[in-house]
């Protein structure tokens, strides 16, 4: 028999952001939603380099922090995840945006309230440090949320 | 194969803490400067290939993903290689393979480290259960190594100082170098903190950040390059295990095969006398006697005599790391693309203020693990025979 | 439009659990140092020997044999002086990691020379190791505190 | 191109989780095996060439102890990706276009089972700015780009659980009824990680034809990458293995409509439907060894694939056969490797 023992590797990376995540990351210390533009459109989250042609995206471009669904999966919540209850991974078209951004969606744990096409809108942290989760989750709203 | 091979573009990031970019835009700094030497666009590669030091370095694992932005890899065949520090030779060695097979017209070779993100000894030194934590940390494993060479060939003690004194000031002439010491001296050397006795702080390489990209092709293409070419007259890897019993890592026998055979490609029969200047893997001031011997270009015994006379200092006949080395700068997963780098760069005549004059044939060397892996290219300014 | 000023780094922590499984080769060495037994093994083809030892030796691919004890004491290869203090490191420097050639072993193990001032090891100098106390004997290379002079005139 | 051919494969059975070998253990009886069965020595073989990952093994430069299972010595030409081996059988038969040898052994470790929870480990392979830190599940890409699939009508939960009951025997409607891991995907619509070594012996032209009866010819091969942000990936097609099948294809003289076996890396089952149609497979028998969805071995898993389907031409009950292999979330990155049992 073999001898087998468990082990952990940890360690506090710290990365740094440069100027265009970086910015992105400071608007959303302020609620702010920031998008980049490129050939082919505006990006949101900001990309560095266009996934189509490489080249680098160019000016920042302030967002309203609302969009649709355009893909979802439904999880089981775990310790450390934004919402305590299960929730959806989601790919959020942000209006006035090519492409979608990932990041999860609150519909208060009822799987049956998620769809392809449901508008959203940002729910911040109330307390933010510039990190990419003081964007807390995206919500319905409007007609939707109260259906 | 199908004819010769050459490096037409070479580019490479200022090698520092680089605490103001992401990793993609570190990488993205050689990828520019590489394709803009060669005068070429993303459309014209044709696979990349990716050498990185462990993922635990930098927490980042298979980067080659997330990086297929930055290397204009969208669409190409991406080749992640990992073999210990040799890797960026390893890496360009394997993208010259891919234009000798016919699979690619030109190759993209990248690499790069970004270890100020976290912490190399400490990714090094980690203990594994049913183990003790000697807390050597990485020198621990080369100071033994070092000594036992010492002791072997007689070598006075200055030798060591002398190499960090050279690599230095040749760095000074590196504006990409992470160390630039113009006004460094051998007191100062040896009055520095003694770290894995026999190794002194200034005999030891840093912890860098930094990337290198060099573009590869075929013979037609590359006489169409608008600078010069280095073409590529030997290469070739080996590798051996790292702890059977009675093995010898003063001078392993893996890096000695590997030197043979790429000088029997370049046709090269005394290297010492037809190498114009060597870029060797040097972590630390003792390895260049102990490489010199090793490579080749050097009896024996006989590498330590070399740096006694000067001789591999910047203005001596064989001249070793004029770009500094990796004791100036030591980005690890770039580091062994830099020595082929550095060496392109010689044999083209684009190497600045460090520039060898009249280097006609170059070295690049790397070396990885506990001296286990081992690559190493002959480039030249003419095309083989 | 304002941009906000740009942020600089962000926190990436990463913690990942595993198991780490020694193996039936270094297994056999583990149990050993719980008994205060330092075991070797010989490889058919090639007759060097091990310890620890894998289950196949790396030059001859073939499977080493059985396990014999080994006296415990060797000579100093080569060593190094660890001079400086860095994060995570257990002893108070200078302290000696030295490669030990174990009498009857072909292989080297690093280890830890102690209860000697530093500049006083050289290479060759006799050592044995010094095991700890019955309630620290564990199946883990720690069971060796560290090696030491065997002469006292080495001390 | 230079002939090239498969002329052994072994591999060890995937197991859930090895608590008895080391890397060196586990790996070293297959390199035997796959030597043994075409009666070379590990000194014939002139070039090696393995994939493994160190976030599977727990460790930085795991796959050095791997190298013990080799016996590199006297010292040997040798390389190694950090990836799934399948891409260090694309290296080593690259090597072997170039003339200068004429052997060569790839092989490949995944251990699945070390880590003790993948959400801890896979997220490590995302965007480290603007994904990484949200640490999803790790198969809540998959779950995206499967929901994708469903929403374009392209598959449905009935046809991801007819693929799993095929291999598996169990009724559809009891598959259907099981939870969600990752909505619309199921525990077994999802590869079981586990612990298993693959070993393959490649040769050129007249020393392949001398090793093996049959020898299985690599005609084409080729791999490709996609952006990485899934938020501008269109989730719904392979782009990635399309290209890479139809540059395997141009090499090859045939494509993967003529294949009457496809080994195929899904990872997870709405993968297989989507490749079919990403390839063009047409008749072919799909993933007839069971497929991962039989067992993931991490970094082995896509060189099984490309061993499986070498088998199938080797003992003759098959004439052209298609291996494919993936890397990154949501099959970022493809390959594809088409062989016959006659060289071009």
């Amino acid at each position: 028999m073999s001898l087998s023992a468990p082990y952990t590797i940890e360690f506090p990376f710290r990365r740094t952001v440069g100027p265009k995540i970086g910015t992105f990351l400071a608007g959303l210390r302020e609620a702010r939603l920031f998008g980049v533009r490129t050939a082919r459109g505006v990006l949101c989250p900001p990309l560095e380099f266009d996934p189509v042609s490489g080249a680098a995206t160019g000016e920042l471009v302030e967002l309203a922090p609302v969009g649709t669904v355009t893909a979802w999966t439904w999880v089981p919540a775990r310790p450390g995840d934004p919402v305590e209850h299960d929730f959806a991974w989601a790919l959020i078209a942000i209006d006035g945006t090519v492409g979608a951004m990932f990041h999860c969606v609150d519909v208060g744990g009822s799987r049956e309230k998620i769809k392809t096409g449901l508008r959203v809108r940002a729910r911040w942290r109330p307390e933010r440090g510039g990190d990419l989760r003081d964007l807390w989750c995206f919500e319905p709203f409007g007609e939707e949320a109260a259906r | 194969m199908t004819g010769p091979l050459a490096v037409i573009g070479v580019g490479q990031s200022m090698q520092a803490k680089r605490r103001t970019v992401t990793i993609g835009a570190l990488v993205r700094e050689a990828v520019d400067e590489a394709l803009a030497d060669a005068g070429l666009g993303f459309a014209d590669i044709d696979a990349v290939v990716l050498s990185k030091t462990p993922d635990l370095f930098d927490g980042v694992m298979n980067p080659e993903l997330y990086l297929a932005d930055a290397m204009g890899a969208v669409g190409l065949p991406v080749t992640r290689v990992f073999t210990g520090g040799s890797v960026g030779g390893h890496a360009a060695i394997f993208g010259a393979h891919l234009v000798a097979a016919g699979l690619a017209r030109r190759v993209l070779v990248v690499a790069y480290s970004k270890e100020s993100e976290g912490n190399f000894t400490w990714a090094l030194s980690r203990g594994l259960p049913f183990s003790s934590h000697l807390g050597a940390g990485a020198g621990g494993h080369f100071a033994p190594v070092i000594r036992e060479y010492i002791r072997r060939s007689g070598a006075p003690e200055h030798i060591g100082w002398k190499v960090a004194v050279n690599h230095r000031h040749n760095a000074a002439r590196n504006p990409y170098a992470h160390i630039r010491r113009a006004d460094l001296t051998i007191d100062e050397v040896r009055r520095s903190p003694m770290l894995w006795d026999p190794i002194r702080y200034l005999e030891s390489c840093p912890s860098s950040d930094g990337s290198c990209a060099i573009v590869v092709t075929g013979a037609e293409l590359a006489r169409r390059s608008p600078r010069p070419p280095a073409w590529i007259h030997g290469m070739a890897w080996r590798t051996e295990t790292g702890h059977f019993a009675g093995r010898d890592e003063v001078n392993p026998r893996a890096g000695r095969d590997c030197a043979a055979d790429a000088y029997r490609q370049a046709g090269i029969t005394d290297p010492a006398r037809e190498i114009d200047v060597a870029e060797l893997y040097i972590p630390y001031s003792w390895y260049e006697p102990m490489w010199l011997e090793n490579t080749g270009l050097a009896e024996e015994h006989d590498g330590w005599r070399l740096v006694d006379a000067d001789r591999t200092a910047f203005g001596g006949d064989l001249p070793v790391n004029p770009s500094g080395g990796v004791l100036s700068g030591n980005p690890t997963g770039a580091t062994g693309l830099l020595r082929f780098a550095e060496a392109a760069l010689q044999v083209r005549g684009l190497a600045g203020e460090h520039q060898v004059p009249g280097a006609r044939r170059a070295v690049g060397h790397a070396m990885g693990g506990a001296s286990q892996f081992h690559a190493l290219w002959v480039v030249g300014s003419e095309a083989p025979a | 439009m304002s941009l906000p000023e740009p942020v600089e780094t962000m926190a990436s922590p990463l913690r990942m659990d595993y198991t780490y499984v020694a193996g039936a080769g270094r297994t056999i060495f583990l149990r050993g140092l719980a008994e205060r037994r330092i075991l070797a093994r010989r490889c058919p083809g090639c007759s060097l020997v091990y310890a620890p030892a894998p289950e196949f030796c790396s030059r001859c691919l073939r499977p080493v044999g059985p396990p014999f004890e080994l006296p415990g004491h060797g000579e100093v290869s080569t060593f190094c002086v660890v001079s400086f203090p860095f994060p995570g490191q257990v002893y108070q420097p200078p302290y000696v990691v030295a490669q030990i050639r174990l009498d009857g072993a072909d292989t080297r193990l690093m280890h830890l020379v102690r209860e000697v001032a530093p500049e006083r090891v050289r290479i060759g100098l006799r050592v044995e190791p010094v095991w700890v106390g019955d309630d620290e004997l564990a199946t883990s290379t720690t069971s060796i505190r560290y090696f030491r002079p065997m002469e006292p005139a080495d001390a | 191109m230079r002939e090239v051919a498969v002329v052994s494969f072994a591999q060890s059975p995937c197991v859930p989780a090895d608590r008895e070998h080391d890397m060196a253990e586990i790996v070293q009886p297959v390199i035997r095996q796959a030597l043994d069965a075409c009666g070379l020595a590990r000194d014939d073989i002139d070039f090696f060439a393995s994939g493994s990952h160190d976030f599977y093994e727990g460790r930085t430069f795991s796959y050095i102890e791997s190298l013990d299972a080799v016996g590199a010595w006297p010292p040997i030409s040798e390389s190694h990706v950090e990836m799934d081996a399948a891409w260090a059988f694309a290296e080593a038969w690259a090597w072997l276009q170039l003339g200068e040898g004429k052997t060569a052994l790839v092989y490949g470790i995944g251990r699945s089972s070390l880590a003790a929870d993948l959400d801890q480990v896979l997220p490590a392979q995302l965007d480290p700015y603007l994904l990484a830190p949200l640490r999803p599940h790790r198969d809540a890409l998959a779950g995206l780009q499967a929901q994708a699939l469903v929403d374009a009508g392209l598959t449905s939960e009935r046809q991801l659980a007819e693929v799993v009951s095929r291999r598996r025997d169990v009724p559809i409607e009891e598959l259907l009824a099981a939870p969600y891991v990752a909505s619309p995907l199921r525990t077994h619509d999802v590869a079981p990680p586990g612990d298993a070594a693959a070993v393959i012996v490649l040769a050129a032209g007249d020393t392949a034809r001398r090793l093996a009866a049959r020898p299985a010819w690599v005609r084409g091969l080729d791999h490709r990458m996609e952006t990485h942000y899934p938020g501008v990936r269109d989730l719904t097609c392979s782009a990635s293995t399309r290209q890479a099948g139809e540059r395997a294809a141009e090499m090859a003289g045939f494509s993967a409509a003529d294949v009457e076996v496809a080994e195929l890396h899904t990872e997870y089952s709405y993968q297989e439907p989507l490749l079919v149609t990403a390839l063009g497979l047409k008749n072919a028998e799909v993933n007839p060894s069971g497929g991962p969805l039989a067992g993931r071995p991490a970094t082995a898993t896509g060189l099984i694939r490309i061993g499986e389907a070498a088998r199938r031409i080797m003992d003759g009950t098959a004439e052209r056969a298609l291996a494919h292999a993936t890397n990154g979330p949501a099959l970022q990155h493809n390959l594809v490797c088409l062989l016959a049992g006659e060289p071009r």
